[in-house]
């Protein structure tokens, strides 16, 4: 079975020629068919392809497959080769299977839209993207998939072009992941002066072999790679875009800016572990960007008032946890938050694109209320996410994942006791976030009344999501509770495993109580602060240094606008004064030279008789003095 | 020389012409007198066969200037500026 | 004899078209198609036998040769050869000449009504030039063929242009004609230096190659041909005639002008300057890279502020040929190759970018971005073909701008410049600056002016698949074009006896 | 002799300068023509008397009476005399004698130089001159005729088009000895005699 791996991005590929060019022509239903029905089969081909590589490991715990040599220029031969090993296989999975459960929601959701087959076609196209990144053996190969991933993110988000708004919030999009693009790019060109080769894996032996730990060179190449990462995932100095990023439709934002795209940096930095091992220095700046992010996503986060720009904050956060875990080299459990933030979070996103669609498009939390009654199926799974992504103790699926990569945080060979509390702080703003979240939307007294119910094709993934969101935790427990390490066992054979530090000041057990403590205190302040009494909410914003906070915290810590003076405005300045390409004056200027020069020349031919003659006698004179200051 | 600089009347004009020539021959034939030799004025003659042709062509010209601009400043005549 | 029949063909196809104009009009158009679609099917056939196994003749890396007498005046010692020959760069760049040259003549099918014959035979002539420019190894006639490919290009953007063209004309004409002088004193200088060491006039490539300059020298004649050439591939201070001349000319003159004459401008440097001058190359080499860098960033932030979409698309041509330059500089394999490989992409997209502005502009009679916005909607099959071809220009992976900017960065820094490294990817950078906004305020955003333009006819549509197929194929798999060029490139390599050792193998 | 030498020159000298000033045209003319005989006078002095006698035949004859017909047909009157004084103002006069200094200057720097210092060597008999005239010069002689063919084309020619208005013709009745120059008919009708406006 393992030989059609290339099956598995082909079809989206397919999938995305057949909508382009035949798109327009197709009925509605038959898009409906194309679309999801291509993911349905590369799912189910990679879930084959899992089964056989469960039951049948290949060698070495990888298989290649090799399609053709991309170019071979002296010496730069990368191939167009296919590698699968538990961690692009973990990844495949979540992506195809949620991929999936995302398109056969927005059959339905994006149904009355005019664009509906071009719709299909760019989300095909990302998952084809998306899949290549996963599974390309070679970093160019993995560039392709990374620019593709980034065009179609592109595309999604302006979708809706006709309102301008949305085409800048696409561009800016574009511009920031492909900041982030050009630093990985120096990256692969350092990395290969240095090695000698891009295919991933010699690329690590070569790493380890010729780069003692601590070398400069690994520490310029991890940055590299980790600038790259922060610009497709969203992370500290590269996050403006996505709060923007969530004018696109909402089955975008749950597939791209929720599962798969944004944790893109977080494969590549646990694709080229090997670097980040070998320069501690940019471990830690990877845990150091990982702190810093999650904890101002989590306080902007509270301030929103669109359901989406809040989930969209709280992405970021959580992917901050993501690469605080990688950053203190617990790389399954980062690998093992992606899977459970990926089913919970695109879980949330679907539920919220409901709540939007049933309230007419209405995107203020504050706005909506005591759905609970109108929307039951969507309260349940949408509380259920909620709790994950909080953590709620035992049952969620979060509990289990943040739990791990909190404990791993101080325990790990990177951890330190600054990383724990800023993860656990994280956690507490987490809960609060969540729950302000679901008591505006869903408790309180119903201020907007429900236009549409969602249909089983909007209802049913949703379910499915939830089960997964609760259930997905149980594949990895920590110590105390039954110890299962069912998928680190499995990550074993492609990531190495998180090596604890000695002198540890606390138990797993204890960084476990007070993650659930930190729970329950979020859920107390929301509830308190969101459904007991509102007016609290004015006294805290009234003061002006709450209102500046609130400012300062709504516009993501004033990112934007510092991006915008620093960046934006010069070049349109530029563009502004230098449209007329000012090089193009200097040979202007030397026109108007000879021009000036024209002029003066016409002035001497008065057409005068005498005034010729006496030129005339004027130059016999001169003449006659040269003769004679030369004769000798 | 001076003449020819300053007067605006083309009759002037050109007998200071004359005067010129003439003063060249002057020199040629006071040359060839020192030197003892005749081409001097050989040189005299060819001096004067110029001078004739040209004072024939230069008066036919000022009698046409004269139809033309009924007055003999050669000023008027500047048609050819710029 | 092949070769001959390369210019032939184009010259007398131009010839006939002209005639056969007097009758009817449309005979003309099909008798220019004919001639360059024979054109076409000849380079690919040379390709085809030759790219198998690269086998070079006796004397030096031609794959084709022809040499015939042309100007012999046995008093003086001078022999001028009629020398054509084709190694692996000439064969690739005349097919992409015959290719561009299928185009043009699609294009200017509707929009070109008044003097049809005159206008194809122009485009002849240019073509028949260019393929001269590409094919001649002799100084004499390669700087023949230069002047040649001006005159028609002048008429072409004169006669059939848009309002300002006649400033443009005479812009482009004195640019081009002032710096080819400069290259024609270099040319005679060498030709001089060398009669000096040996005592034989001869313009002939493989002979110059070798003379003994003393360095000062070198430098100065480097330098004479450098700026020819520099003209010609609009090298950054160099570069201003190329937007007039690009808006002013009609879609057909664009095509060739961005298509093809920026080439022989890059063709020029490789075939020439490296390896006549290998010392003095190598010490301008520094300043020449910061000149193309220079050239990618100014010509993208340019682009990006430009509001007429024609001259947004001449400023992208200045930025890619930036980095034509930066890869013929870097002076290694991967830089070389990267250079060609992004020669033929730049082709292609800027050339398929700018017919799609001239069906734009047949449509909508303007060229402003600002009065256009919206099209989407109404001509969905021309925008996705834009689209796909902005993507292209901007260097997205999968696509041949890609493979060739990324070899040319990495030769770059290969041969240490990392400074520049990065200055020319901050240009790529920029370079998504310009297309997104050349796709947003054209096709994207509200419909202001209500365009209801009827789209692309599925004949118009046939004429961008083979450019579009051309361009995925080198983004995908440019294996048999580096293949070809491979040969030529040791060649040039070899004699420019290029300091970068070789890469590791 | 050289008392004789210094007196011509002075008469010549001063009849040019005489002639410079002159408002009236023909006044003028007749001091032209009494320095050219001065002239004459210096050439016989310097013992050249074919040179002599040809600048009295030739040029105080032929070419000044040619003169004295012009003005006469111009027929200028006293009132263009009047014009003349406007034109000549002290500043007029500034430039060119100051260039004419300069010029006057060089040359004399020039002459001051050695070896010009010849006294008269003797005559140069007119038989000298025909032989060289016929020996070495005659390329020059046969150029001569040419040119004065030339010149009388071109007179006539220009003589021609101002008969072209309604005009009678009259024959130049001296026709000097290296070619006769016509003229053109130069008597014009009374009828239009309009003084010519400045």
């Amino acid at each position: 079975m393992l030989k059609l791996l290339w099956l598995i991005p082909a079809l989206p590929c397919a999938g995305f020629l057949t909508l382009a060019f035949f798109g327009p022509r197709l009925s509605r239903r038959a898009v409906a068919l194309i679309g999801p029905g291509v993911v349905l089969a590369s799912a189910v081909v990679s879930w084959s392809v899992a089964m056989s590589f469960f039951l049948a490991p290949p060698p070495g715990g990888a298989f290649v497959q090799e399609l053709w040599t991309w170019m071979d220029v002296a010496g730069f031969h990368p191939k167009m080769a296919l590698y699968l090993d538990p961690l692009s296989l973990v990844m495949m999975l979540v992506v195809t299977s949620v991929g999936f459960l995302i398109h056969w929601y927005s059959t339905e959701f994006m149904a009355e839209d005019e664009g509906y087959s071009r719709f299909f076609a760019y989300m095909n196209l990302f998952v084809a993207s998306m899949l290549v990144l996963l599974l390309g053996d070679n970093l160019l190969l993995l560039y392709l998939g990374w620019e593709g991933v980034g065009l179609c993110s592109y595309l999604l988000i302006g979708f809706w072009y006709t309102d301008p708004a949305n085409g800048r919030a696409a561009r800016k999009a574009f511009y920031v992941t492909r900041v982030g693009d050009t630093a990985m790019s120096l990256g692969l060109f350092l990395l290969f002066t240095q090695l000698g080769t891009l295919q991933i894996q010699d690329l690590m032996r070569e790493a380890h072999d010729q780069w003692g730990t601590g070398s400069k060179l690994a520490t310029a190449a991890g940055l590299l790679l980790l600038g790259g990462a922060c610009g497709k995932s969203a992370q500290l100095p590269l996050q403006v875009w996505l709060p923007d990023a969530m004018a696109g439709p909402t089955p975008t934002s749950a597939l791209i800016h929720a599962a798969t795209m944004v944790t893109a940096g977080v494969y590549l930095i646990a694709r080229t572990h090997v670097i980040f091992e070998v320069s501690p220095t940019a471990q830690f700046a990877v845990a150091a960007v990982g702190a810093a992010t999650l904890l101002i996503a989590g306080f902007s986060a509270m301030t929103q008032w669109d359901i989406k720009k809040s989930l969209a904050f709280s992405t970021i956060s959580q992917i901050g946890y993501m690469f605080l875990a990688l950053g203190v080299g617990a790389w399954s459990a980062a690998i093992f938050h992606f899977m459970t933030h990926a089913f919970f979070k695109a879980l949330l996103f679907l539920g919220a694109g409901i709540v939007i669609e049933a309230c007419h498009h209405e995107h203020s939390m504050f706005k909506m209320g005591g759905l609970r009654k109108e929307l039951p199926v969507t309260f349940w799974t949408f509380a259920i996410a909620g709790c994950s992504l909080a953590g709620l103790p035992l049952v969620t699926a979060g509990f289990y994942s943040k739990g791990l990569i909190i404990w791993n945080a101080y325990a790990s060979a990177g951890g330190s006791m600054v990383l724990w509390l800023a993860a656990v702080f994280g956690a507490l703003l987490t809960s609060i976030y969540t729950f302000r979240m679901i008591f505006l939307t869903f408790f309180g007294e119903p201020k907007a009344h429900v236009v549409k119910r969602p249909g089983a094709a909007m209802k049913i993934p949703v379910m499915i999501l939830a089960f997964f969101a609760a259930v997905a935790g149980f594949v990895e427990t920590p110590g105390f509770l039954g110890h299962a390490h069912v998928f680190s066992n499995f990550m074993q054979k492609a990531l190495p495993e998180a090596v604890e530090r000695r002198g540890l000041g606390m138990s797993e057990l204890g960084s476990e109580a007070v993650v659930m403590l930190a729970f329950l205190a979020g859920l107390a302040i929301a509830y308190f602060f969101f459904l007991k009494k509102p007016a609290l909410q004015e006294s805290v914003t009234e003061p002006p240094v709450g209102q500046a906070v609130h400012r300062f915290w709504f516009s993501d810590w004033g990112m934007d606008w510092l991006y915008d003076k620093l960046f934006v405005q010069p070049l349109w300045w530029f563009a502004r004064i230098n449209k007329r390409d000012f090089i193009d004056s200097f040979y202007a200027a030397v026109a108007a030279v000879t021009r000036a020069l024209w002029v003066v020349l016409r002035s001497t031919q008065t057409g005068r008789l005498r005034w010729y003659a006496a030129v005339i006698v004027a130059g016999t004179i001169l003449f006659v003095a040269l003769a004679l200051v030369a004769k000798p | 020389m001076i003449g020819l600089l300053v007067r605006r009347n083309l009759l002037f004009i050109l007998m200071s012409l004359e005067v010129m020539v003439n003063a060249a021959g002057l020199a040629f034939v006071v040359a060839g007198a020192g030197h003892g030799q005749a081409d001097g004025q050989a040189m005299f003659i060819f001096i004067l066969a110029i001078a004739a042709a040209e004072v024939a062509v230069g008066l036919a010209l000022v009698l046409l200037l004269y139809h033309r601009y009924r007055t003999l400043d050669v000023d008027v005549a500047s048609q050819l500026r710029g | 004899m092949i070769l001959v029949w390369l210019i032939v063909v184009l010259f007398s196809g131009g010839v006939l078209a002209w005639i056969a104009a007097r009758w009817n009009e449309a005979a003309a158009r099909w008798i220019s198609l004919a001639a360059v679609t024979a054109d076409f099917l000849l380079s690919l056939e040379l390709w085809r036998k030759y790219s198998a196994g690269a086998h070079f003749l006796p004397n030096g890396p031609w794959l084709v040769d022809f040499n015939a007498e042309w100007i012999s005046i046995p008093l003086a010692g001078v022999n001028i050869h009629l020398h054509l020959a084709m190694d692996g760069l000439s064969l690739l760049m005349v097919a992409l000449t015959c290719l561009l040259g299928i185009m043009s003549v699609l294009t200017s099918w509707r929009e070109i009504s008044q003097r049809v014959g005159f206008f194809h035979l122009n485009l002849m002539a240019i073509l028949g030039a260019i393929v001269g420019v590409f094919l001649a190894v002799d100084l004499f006639l390669f700087y023949f063929a230069w002047e040649l490919m001006l005159v028609p290009m002048y008429f072409l953007i004169a006669v059939w242009g848009h309002e300002r063209r006649i400033y443009a004309a005479v812009k482009f004409f004195i640019f081009t004609q002032a710096c080819g002088l400069l290259m024609l004193v270099s040319i005679l200088a060498l030709v001089f230096a060398h009669h000096q060491a040996t005592g034989v006039y001869t313009f002939e490539y493989a002979d110059l190659l070798n003379t003994p300059l003393s360095r000062g020298a070198a430098f100065l004649m480097m330098l004479g041909m450098f700026l020819g050439f520099a003209v010609k591939l609009p090298m950054f201070p160099l570069h201003p005639w190329l937007p007039d001349a690009h808006t002013e000319a009609p879609t057909a003159g664009s095509l060739i002008l961005a298509g093809l004459l920026l080439k022989t401008g890059a063709y020029g440097l490789l075939r020439f300057v490296l390896p006549l001058f290998p010392e003095a190359s190598r010490d301008f080499a520094p300043a020449a890279m910061t000149l193309a860098v220079a050239g990618i960033v100014y010509g993208a932030v340019m682009a990006f502020a430009q509001t007429d979409l024609k001259r947004l698309v001449a400023y992208t041509s200045v930025s890619h040929l930036g980095f034509v330059l930066l890869g013929i500089y870097a002076r290694n394999d991967w830089a070389l190759e990267g250079a060609l490989v992004s020669m033929i992409a730049h082709g292609v997209s800027t050339g398929s970018l700018f017919m799609l502005v001239g069906q734009l502009q047949e449509r909508t009679h303007t060229r402003e971005m600002d009065r256009l916005g919206g099209l989407w909607a109404t001509i969905p099959r021309l925008s996705g073909i834009a689209m796909f071809f902005a993507m292209g220009s901007m260097g997205l992976p999968g696509l041949g701008d890609f493979v060739g900017e990324f070899l040319v960065l990495m030769g770059t820094y290969y041969a240490g410049h990392f400074g520049l490294t990065v200055a020319a990817s901050v240009g790529v950078l920029f370079s998504t600056l310009y297309a997104l906004k050349f796709i947003q305020r054209a096709y994207h955003g509200p419909n202001t002016h209500q365009w209801k333009i009827q789209d692309l006819a599925p004949r118009e549509a046939l004429i961008f698949a083979p450019m579009i197929v051309v361009l995925l194929w080198l983004g995908v798999y440019p294996q048999p074009v580096i293949r070809t060029f491979q040969p030529a490139m040791q060649a040039i390599q070899q004699f420019s006896n290029a300091p970068g050792e070789a890469p590791p193998r | 002799m050289e008392g004789l030498f210094y007196m011509a020159a002075v008469v010549a000298v001063g009849a040019t300068l005489m002639m410079l000033t002159r408002q009236n045209a023909v006044h003028a003319l007749l001091y032209l023509i009494l320095s050219l005989l001065a002239v004459a006078v210096i050439f016989y002095l310097f013992g050249a008397p074919f040179a002599a006698a040809l600048e009295v035949i030739v040029y105080a004859g032929a070419i000044m009476v040619l003169f004295v017909f012009v003005v006469m047909l111009l027929n200028l009157g006293p009132r263009a005399g009047g014009l003349e004084a406007a034109w000549l103002s002290p500043t007029v006069w500034l430039l060119p004698a100051i260039m004419a200094a300069i010029l006057a200057g060089e040359i004399v720097y020039i002459l001051s130089g050695p070896g010009l210092r010849t006294a008269p060597a003797g005559e140069i008999a007119p038989v000298q001159v025909g032989l060289a005239l016929y020996g070495p010069y005659l390329i020059g002689v046969e150029l001569a005729s040419m040119l004065l063919l030339g010149a009388l084309v071109g007179a006539h020619h220009l003589g021609r088009e101002a008969r072209s208005k309604p005009e009678t013709k009259t024959h130049d009745v001296y026709s000097d000895v290296a070619g006769s120059d016509s003229g053109g008919d130069l008597v014009r009708a009374g009828s239009d005699r309009t003084s010519g406006a400045a």
